[in-house]
């Protein structure tokens, strides 16, 4: 079980994460049927998601609130305690050719990993195999491999350690649309052959009911909107998360009337401008924004049974 | 602000550093200093004397003390050779230095960039494949040359020993076509008939201040080697980078929008890439500047030009410790200074860096 | 499109088909650099020349016409000879011959120069890696530390204390070393905060890799590039250094052959007797551009993102 | 002379850059020298180190001899002393008393007349600094003055005063009360560049560090007269680099250059415009072998040593500016024995080696030897040296030094931490051959100059002998000497006379009169200089 | 309105690295005609060549053999000189690149760079001054902006005011290579509808380079798959769309994810 309890963290004077709280349950054997066991943590760049995942991962320190796993604050671990952290919690970072060492072959990478492990554990050659690559890679240097081939090998040795928990920091996001699809593909099948939980983050939403069931949609690094996968992506209640999913890129064609020419979304002329420093961050952004919205900056608060939001004027369930 | 703060705490501990190492420096230079200002017939109770008057006889970190604290005073201790006060020495010699490592700086900006640039244009443009007709590959061959040139002379600037050109020049032009005179910063004879009033110690500034025109005529023309010579690793450095840093600067993708919206290489080059590429060659300069005040010491040396270096030889043959640390703390307050100074250029000129 | 490394296994069967790396990122380094060796003439020629002058030094004992001349021997009655068919350099005022005292002087120079790159390499990179890693305190203590040296001119510092030290060989490397080493500490340490940051160094602490190994397997192998490519081109500056500091009288001293000793040694001798500056000097100069050329051409050869700026 | 020019300055300098000359020269140099205004001097060094004629024991010889005069002057072409401001002078009782008569009508530059009083003044105040090259007074125990042009000198042992009067340091006649200085101030007033001397010139102009350093004017009111053509300002040019040096002598911007190098030397007597004297000097570089301790304490090491050293071959690589070493004595000074000239002696060398278990084949040698730094003619005496003795299975560990570290070195309380070969150049203060064996090897303690450390007392007993035997009996004088350079020099062996210095002048060939005087090393006499019309 | 004609035509285009047998095809596309108030997209992964095609429209492409015809207008940008080519590129085909801020001078100000570009084409003074504000309001950014650096304003700032420049310039052409890609999501759809708009109201003509089918379909109206330097498929959007040809372009197609609604 990995908690994030009111985590804040700040680089210097800046502060990146305000007071985020999250859980995940990384150990209970696998997901009730249909459910995936999966966390998202949503939000466009300068968020905070990958500050967060960095913390989470012992990273970075938190300039408060704690990381707990297995109720143990994993910034204070001991020795044997927090090998034994590692090696049930791994990373997975965006780009495979920045996650590997250029000057190590794949082989000897993996074969890192692995020394790592207390028991045998598997051959580099059966952890190439298992992330579909041909265990001949193993000699070579990652710039010699296609990106998608590097992911692989980042996901191979991640798994060498057998970990319980992926925290996969847009996994995806410098591949080749053609080729996301296919480590998508790969994750979803370790998901159930390897009994992984994964911790997503992302700003491409289309992505994540794939791997997760609960979503936490970030902006300015706080949790705006948080509930079922499904339920927040079909009827957000925070503005910023309908704005989130209106964006995804859909297919059409330019004779669909709806879209082309059609006037821009309300307050466009601001939509890229800077956070608001006080009341609502989202304010100078929100189409909706009320006047208590300057004044008051809005808190979680519980939307249904499982969902919270931080809006004072959410949209209803639908 | 706190970059600022920040910066001068760091350089005043950069400062402690070099004087605490000056100290031990000197500390460890051989010959009995007492007996070096002393002369070799003083009689015993003249060196207790001596070594009294020169604080000799204290503990080391009284010493140091003494040194610090004298520093900061203005007092640098006496100089064993010239039985001066050292900053007196230094406050006539270092502007005889500067007006050569000046004129190297201004040099390397006026004769460099130009040239850096000129290097970077031919490359850019040597590359070029588009409209080659029957002299295009003339032309490419041409603009390759043109860079090659650019590079190989800068290169060989960089790579001549200061002192074999200072020897070579000087016998070259001095001693044996006789175009210039062979050393010295004017001919001093010119003093008595026209004396030069010293008002900032800078011959060149000094007489044309004072409307001396003789010993501007004369200090000119003895200036004209030694900058030349000075100039060299400067100029040939600062061409390099500037190349360099212009063909990085090219690169970057601001230069093909530049390029996109009509402008031709040069004025990319010109207008666009010479100001970020200005940062790194300021970084440069800084220390250029702080290489070239030692090189001073080699060419002064060649050129009996009365400066730092001239000076600080003069200290080191005579095992002149006072003379040796005051040197050295002013050449490293001289870097520590110009660092600090391109920092803030820095932050003038690019606005990405914040105080 | 043609498989530049064959010793590599066929295309693995990997199920995405996303564009292969571009033939320029293939192949190792070797490769590269005969690649370079064909594109860079200039940087050829300068390896070429070095070699013949690393040749000329180690050969000196064979190739040289007048052995003995490199060390002890004298000709009294042959002094300041011109260059001629039996002196091609002529003689110096002990009547040694010149050409085989500039070979001689080859074997000080590189050794001098390869001695200083290795000792400030040695002291100056895992200082610098172990504070960019590390940051912090230790970070601000080494780099203020290094700033001090840095502040003290190379040559300033090299004199200080080659008057300290009993002139000489020894002195003298150790004097250029206690100047140089700051830049590789500092070069190591921009590059080793650098690499800290970057993705495989966090993958391997996740790992729970050890922070020494990661030092030493993740951060030091990646800070090496630009270490080398700076050897390279220091390589010319530590000779003009201690050709600098020889020629203060700083350096080897008699009888050992040294360029800067033996230029400071003909100075008054150069109006009457040109060869004896002009053969030594040129040596220098020669030996310094040939490096200097050929560290550009390793920069741009190793630092492929500046191949523009070659 | 060296020995004192490559000390680092001896004496107080001064702090005022720029002395002003009130006071001196204010008369004006008579009509006939309007014709040829300057001589200029070209001088490698630092020209002043110290003004005071009391401590003055440097550089600044060379402006202060024409400044300043003393009683007599050395003539070492006949080997006698001359007149200068003593016009006569005779010794009595065994050379214990001396009296001279001194020049009527002589003024000093201030305007004061010469009178004996002044004259013991001045000697007396020389000796009191204790400075320089005070101790040359060292026999004198009281000095009279029966009447204004009389002085009588009473010593405590027999003693040369005539040739001590000569002497280029700590002998001038200088006015102790100058009119307008406070008693205490006379040394700060001569330290900002002011004069006392009865010389042909009085200080003009004098700035430091700079190219044109001295400037001496005319004084005309001096006893000489002005009569004839002479030079009416005297500049000393400060020219460390030779080749500046030569291009200012081709075009002709100086007229004197004390020394170049051999090489352009030769050249510039293929030059009309210019002038050559080589002169012998009485300065010689002697190697000082350990006897006190190391492997030299073996007499046969020493004197293998010896006949290694090629002699010839060091002086063909010098081209010309130095003569052979004959025995201890520069000739023109009364001991010079051309006999005592050596030559290598390879196989002697090789079996006095053998004989003590060394040389080819036997065990292997190693000598620390100590230099001037900056000499080019020590460097290649260490060169050559080296160079034969390296097959001789002779390691030599030269170190090249500043004098003061290698004296400092020299002089360790520890004896093993001397070296084992020591050059120096030596030059007598006074013309006389004494200087070399009372200062060289006479035993000393605290060690002083004698750095072979001999202590022999048989030789110590001969050399306390010289001055009575100078002041009384010249015959056996030179008989002590020439049994005194074989105890040495063959018997214990203690050093190697190496070479005399020769002085390579070049100058304008225009000037006439020019005679190089080494008893005055490097000084120009301008008053007897005769201009080009 | 403009009349409709066709504003850049592009006939057996070929870029090639190297020469002779070394020569490595980067690019080729046999036939594209863009009309003015259109919109062309050209889709591909990396390494498609896709951006060297649009850099061949300008005739930036350093050290690259071109061959084949790019008309703009009267000028074939292929062998004009290079004169006729610094003054086509900004007044009549003008270009948005990718990373919006790295594409701005660092050092500059915003305004100075407007200044400068405008000036370069003769638009000097109040002139000068009355198209810069009339483009700033047309892309919706607040003239005040202009005095800023480009580090001090968004991403989606930037590429606001990379797309005035064209607009003030009046050109005929808008290469816009990955628009979007650097973007923020929620900012990307407007930048896109930005563009789509000027098109409509200014009668540009658009080509539109990106890897993402998704982004483009809605305003391309013509549509060309470019896989390895070749083309893979070019037709109408809605054929394309609709009706694939290509297996790749299927492939393409069901990359685009979607949230299962």
């Amino acid at each position: 079980m990995l908690t994030a309890d009111n985590l804040t963290v700040a680089y210097g004077r800046k502060t990146v994460v305000h007071g985020v709280s999250l859980s995940l349950d990384a150990a209970t054997g696998a997901p009730a049927a249909g459910a995936q066991g999966g966390v998202a943590l949503i939000g466009e760049s300068g968020s905070g998601k990958t500050t967060i995942a960095r913390a989470l991962l012992g990273l970075v320190k938190p300039s408060s609130g704690t990381v707990r796993f297995a109720d143990q604050d994993i910034h204070r671990l001991r020795r044997t305690a927090r090998t034994d952290y590692r090696s049930r919690v791994q990373p997975v970072f965006q780009d495979g050719s920045e996650a590997l060492n250029p000057r190590m072959t794949v082989g000897t990478s993996l074969r890192e990993a692995l020394r790592l492990r207390s028991d045998a554990g598997p051959t580099v050659d059966a952890l190439l195999e298992a992330v579909g690559l041909d265990p001949q890679l193993a000699a070579r240097h990652p710039h010699q491999l296609s990106g998608g081939q590097r992911q692989r090998v980042v996901i191979a040795r991640a798994l060498a350690v057998d970990p319980e928990l992926l925290i996969l920091d847009e996994p995806t996001s410098a591949l080749d649309v053609t080729v996301q699809a296919r480590v998508l593909d790969l994750l979803e099948e370790l998901r159930t052959t390897a009994g992984l939980r994964y911790l997503l983050i992302t700003h491409n939403l289309a992505v994540v009911p794939r791997l997760c069931d609960t979503v936490h949609v970030l902006f300015a690094g706080r949790v705006v909107e948080s509930g079922p996968a499904t339920e927040v992506l079909t009827s957000p209640a925070h503005p910023y998360t309908a704005a989130l999913r209106d964006a995804i890129p859909r297919l059409g064609t330019p004779d669909a009337a709806d879209t082309r020419s059609s006037a821009p979304p309300a307050r466009l002329e601001r939509s890229d401008a800077q956070t608001a420093a006080t009341g609502c961050a989202f304010r100078l952004r929100c189409p909706a924004a009320l006047d208590r919205c300057t004044t008051e900056a809005p808190t979680l608060r519980p939307l249904t049974d499982h969902r919270e939001v931080a809006c004072h004027h959410p949209h209803g369930p639908a | 602000m706190r970059f600022l703060t920040q910066r001068l705490a760091q350089s005043a501990l950069v400062i402690a550093g070099v004087v605490a190492l000056t100290f031990v420096i000197t500390r460890l230079v051989p010959g009995d200093p007492a007996v070096t200002y002393a002369g070799p017939r003083a009689t015993p109770a003249q060196l207790t004397a001596v070594r009294r008057q020169l604080g000799l006889g204290a503990s080391l970190p009284d010493q140091l003390w003494r040194y610090v604290t004298g520093l900061l005073r203005g007092d640098w201790g006496t100089s064993l050779h010239t039985r001066r006060g050292v900053l007196t020495d230094i406050s006539t010699a270092l502007p005889a230095s500067l007006e050569l490592v000046g004129c190297a700086m201004v040099l390397a900006v006026v004769v460099g960039v130009p040239l850096g640039l000129l290097g970077a244009h031919l490359r850019l443009g040597g590359g070029r494949s588009r409209g080659l007709g029957r002299w295009g590959r003339w032309g490419r061959w041409g603009r390759a040359a043109g860079d090659g040139s650019v590079r190989a002379t800068s290169m060989l600037a960089v790579s001549v020993p200061v002192f074999l050109l200072a020897l070579a020049v000087q016998n070259l032009f001095a001693a044996q076509l006789g175009w210039f005179p062979v050393a010295g910063e004017y001919t001093s004879k010119l003093n008595q008939t026209s004396p030069l009033e010293h008002l900032t110690h800078l011959t060149v500034v000094d007489a044309l201040l004072t409307g001396n025109w003789p010993v501007l005529d004369s200090a000119l023309a003895h200036l004209v080697l030694p900058a030349l010579v000075m100039a060299a690793y400067p100029v040939g450095v600062v061409a390099q980078m500037s190349r360099a840093a212009l063909l990085e600067e090219s690169a970057a993708p601001h230069a093909r929008l530049e390029r996109a919206y009509g402008f031709s290489r040069l004025q990319v080059l010109t207008r666009f890439s010479l100001r970020p590429a200005s940062g790194p060659l300021l970084a440069l300069l800084a220390l250029v500047f702080a290489f070239s005040l030692v090189n001073a010491f080699l060419v002064e040396e060649v050129f009996d030009w009365p400066g730092l270096g001239r000076y600080a030889s003069a200290a080191i043959t005579s095992s002149d410790a006072p003379a040796i640390a005051g040197v050295t703390v002013v050449v490293a307050l001289t870097y520590v200074v110009t660092n600090l100074l391109v920092d803030l250029t820095q932050a003038v000129i690019d606005p990405r860096v914040r105080l | 499109m043609t498989d530049v490394s064959p010793t590599l296994a066929p295309p693995a069967p990997a199920p995405d088909r996303s564009a292969p790396p571009t033939p320029a990122a293939r192949g190792g380094q070797a490769r590269r650099l005969l690649a370079l060796a064909r594109r860079d003439l200039p940087a050829t020629v300068g390896a070429v020349v070095l070699l013949a002058i690393v040749l000329a030094a180690v050969l000196a004992p064979w190739l040289a016409p007048y052995p003995g001349d490199g060390s002890h021997a004298t000709h009294p009655l042959d002094t300041l000879a011109g260059p001629g068919g039996r002196h091609w350099f002529g003689t110096d005022a002990v009547g040694r011959d010149l050409l085989t005292r500039v070979m001689y002087g080859a074997r000080t120079s590189l050794t001098v120069a390869a001695a200083v790159l290795t000792v400030s390499a040695l002291v100056g990179v895992p200082l610098g890696v172990i504070a960019g890693y590390t940051g912090g305190v230790v970070k601000d203590v080494i780099m203020r530390i290094t700033d001090v040296f840095l502040a003290f001119p190379a040559l300033l510092l090299s004199v200080a204390l080659a008057t300290v030290l009993h002139p000489g060989t020894g002195s003298a490397i150790i004097a250029i070393s206690v100047g140089w080493w700051p830049w590789y500490a500092r070069m190591a340490c921009v590059t080793a905060t650098g690499i800290r940051s970057r993705g495989f160094v966090d993958a391997a602490r996740c790992l729970g890799v050890s922070r020494i190994r990661i030092m030493a397997r993740h951060v030091l192998p990646n800070a090496l590039t630009p270490v080398l490519v700076q050897l390279s081109l220091d390589a010319g500056g530590v000779i003009l250094t201690s050709a600098a500091l020889s020629y203060l009288g700083l350096g080897p001293q008699e009888p050992t052959a040294e360029w800067g000793l033996m230029v400071q040694q003909g100075q008054d001798l150069f109006i009457t007797d040109w060869w004896v500056v002009a053969f030594p000097g040129l040596a220098i100069l020669l030996t310094a551009f040939c490096f200097n050329v050929l560290g550009e051409g390793l920069r741009s050869a190793l630092d492929p993102h500046r191949e523009l700026t070659r | 002379m060296a020995r004192r020019l490559r000390l680092p300055a001896l004496a107080a300098a001064l702090a005022a850059c720029v002395a002003s000359v009130a006071g001196c020269a204010s008369g004006t140099p008579p009509a006939t020298t309007a014709l040829t205004p300057t001589f200029t001097y070209s001088y490698p060094l630092d020209v002043i180190t110290d003004w005071d004629p009391a401590t003055s024991y440097s550089n600044e010889l060379v402006a202060l001899q024409n400044v300043y005069e003393s009683l007599t002057r050395y003539d070492p072409g006949t080997g006698t002393v001359k007149p200068q401001l003593a016009t006569s002078w005779s010794s009595t009782a065994g050379g214990l008393t001396w009296t001279f008569h001194l020049r009527e009508g002589v003024r000093f530059h201030d305007g004061n007349p010469v009178t004996a009083q002044a004259a013991k003044a001045a000697i007396a105040r020389t000796i009191a600094a204790q400075g320089g090259a005070a101790y040359i007074w060292g026999a004198v125990s009281s000095i009279d003055t029966p009447d204004p042009h009389t002085l009588v000198f009473h010593l405590s042992y027999a003693a040369p005063m005539d040739v001590i009067a000569s002497s280029d340091y700590g002998a001038y006649v200088y006015d102790t009360a100058p009119p307008g200085v406070k008693p205490g101030a006379l040394k700060s007033w001569l330290e900002a560049a002011h004069d006392t001397g009865t010389g042909p010139y009085t200080v003009a102009d004098w700035n430091q560090g700079q190219e044109a350093e001295v400037t001496l004017d005319a004084f005309p009111g001096y006893w000489g007269g002005w009569s004839g053509r002479h030079y009416r300002q005297v500049v000393f040019d400060h020219t460390p680099d030779v080749t500046t040096a030569w291009q200012t002598l081709e075009t002709g911007d100086v007229d004197f250059r004390s020394q170049l190098n051999p090489e352009l030397f030769k050249e510039a007597t293929h030059f009309r415009a210019l002038g050559t004297q080589a002169t012998a000097s009485l300065q010689n570089l002697i190697a000082f072998f350990n006897t006190a301790a190391g492997p030299l304490t073996d007499v046969r090491l020493r004197q293998a040593v010896q006949n290694a050293v090629d002699y010839d071959g060091l002086l063909a690589a010098l081209h010309g500016s130095v003569g052979p070493a004959q025995g201890l004595i520069p000739s023109g000074l009364p001991g010079n024995d051309p006999a005592l000239t050596r030559h290598q002696n390879l196989p002697l060398a090789r079996k006095l080696l053998a004989e003590a278990g060394y040389g080819p084949g036997g065990r292997h040698l190693n000598l620390s030897l100590t230099y001037a730094q900056g000499d080019d003619a020590q460097q290649l005496f260490v060169t050559l040296l080296s160079s034969d003795l390296q097959a001789l299975n002779i390691t030599v560990d030269a170190r090249p030094m500043q004098w003061n570290a290698q004296w400092a070195q020299a002089k360790a309380t520890d004896p093993a931490h001397r070296q084992d070969i020591l050059l120096m150049y030596w030059y007598a203060d006074y013309a006389s051959a004494y200087s070399w064996f009372v200062n060289l090897f006479h035993s000393a303690q605290p060690v002083s100059f004698n750095l072979s450390y001999l202590d022999d007392p048989v030789v110590d007993k001969e050399i306390d002998a010289i001055p009575q035997l100078t002041a009384t009996d010249p015959a056996a004088e030179r008989a002590n000497y020439a049994l005194l350079q074989r105890q040495l020099l063959e018997q214990d062996a203690a050093a190697a006379p190496l070479f005399v210095n020769t002085y390579q002048r070049v100058y304008a060939s225009g000037i006439t009169g020019y005679r190089d005087n080494p008893a005055y090393p490097d000084v120009v006499f301008v008053h007897d200089l005769e201009p080009s019309p | 309105m403009t009349p409709p004609r066709s504003s850049l035509t592009v006939t057996d285009l070929k870029v090639r690295a190297g020469e002779g047998e070394d020569a490595r095809l980067l690019a080729s596309l046999p036939h594209l005609d863009v009309a003015a108030g259109t919109c062309v997209a050209i889709v591909g992964e990396s390494g498609s060549g896709k951006s060297t095609t649009l850099h061949a429209m300008l005739g930036l492409t350093d050290g690259l053999a071109v061959s084949g015809r790019i008309m703009v207008g009267d000028t074939d940008v292929v062998t004009a000189p290079e004169k006729a080519l610094t003054t086509l590129r900004g007044s009549r085909v003008a270009l948005v690149s990718q990373s919006p801020q790295s594409s701005l001078n660092p050092t500059m100000r915003l305004g100075t760079l407007m200044r400068r570009v405008l000036a370069r084409h003769g638009i000097r003074g109040a002139v000068a001054r009355q198209r810069a504000d009339d483009a700033l309001r047309d892309v919706m950014l607040d003239p005040e902006l202009l005095r800023r650096y480009p580090h001090q304003i968004s991403g989606g700032q930037a590429q606001r005011f990379a797309i005035a420049l064209a607009v003030a310039l009046r050109a005929d052409v808008v290469l816009a290579d990955e628009p979007t890609s650097a973007l923020d999501v929620t900012v990307q759809a407007a930048v896109l509808q930005l563009l789509d708009r000027l098109r409509a109201e200014h009668g540009i003509a658009l080509v539109l380079v990106s890897h993402d089918l998704a982004v483009v379909s809605r305003i391309a109206d013509h549509i060309v798959v470019m896989r390895h330097g070749h083309v893979v498929e070019s037709g109408p959007a809605a054929d394309v769309l609709g009706a694939p040809a290509a297996d790749y372009t299927r492939e393409l197609l069901a990359a685009v994810p979607t949230l299962g609604e």
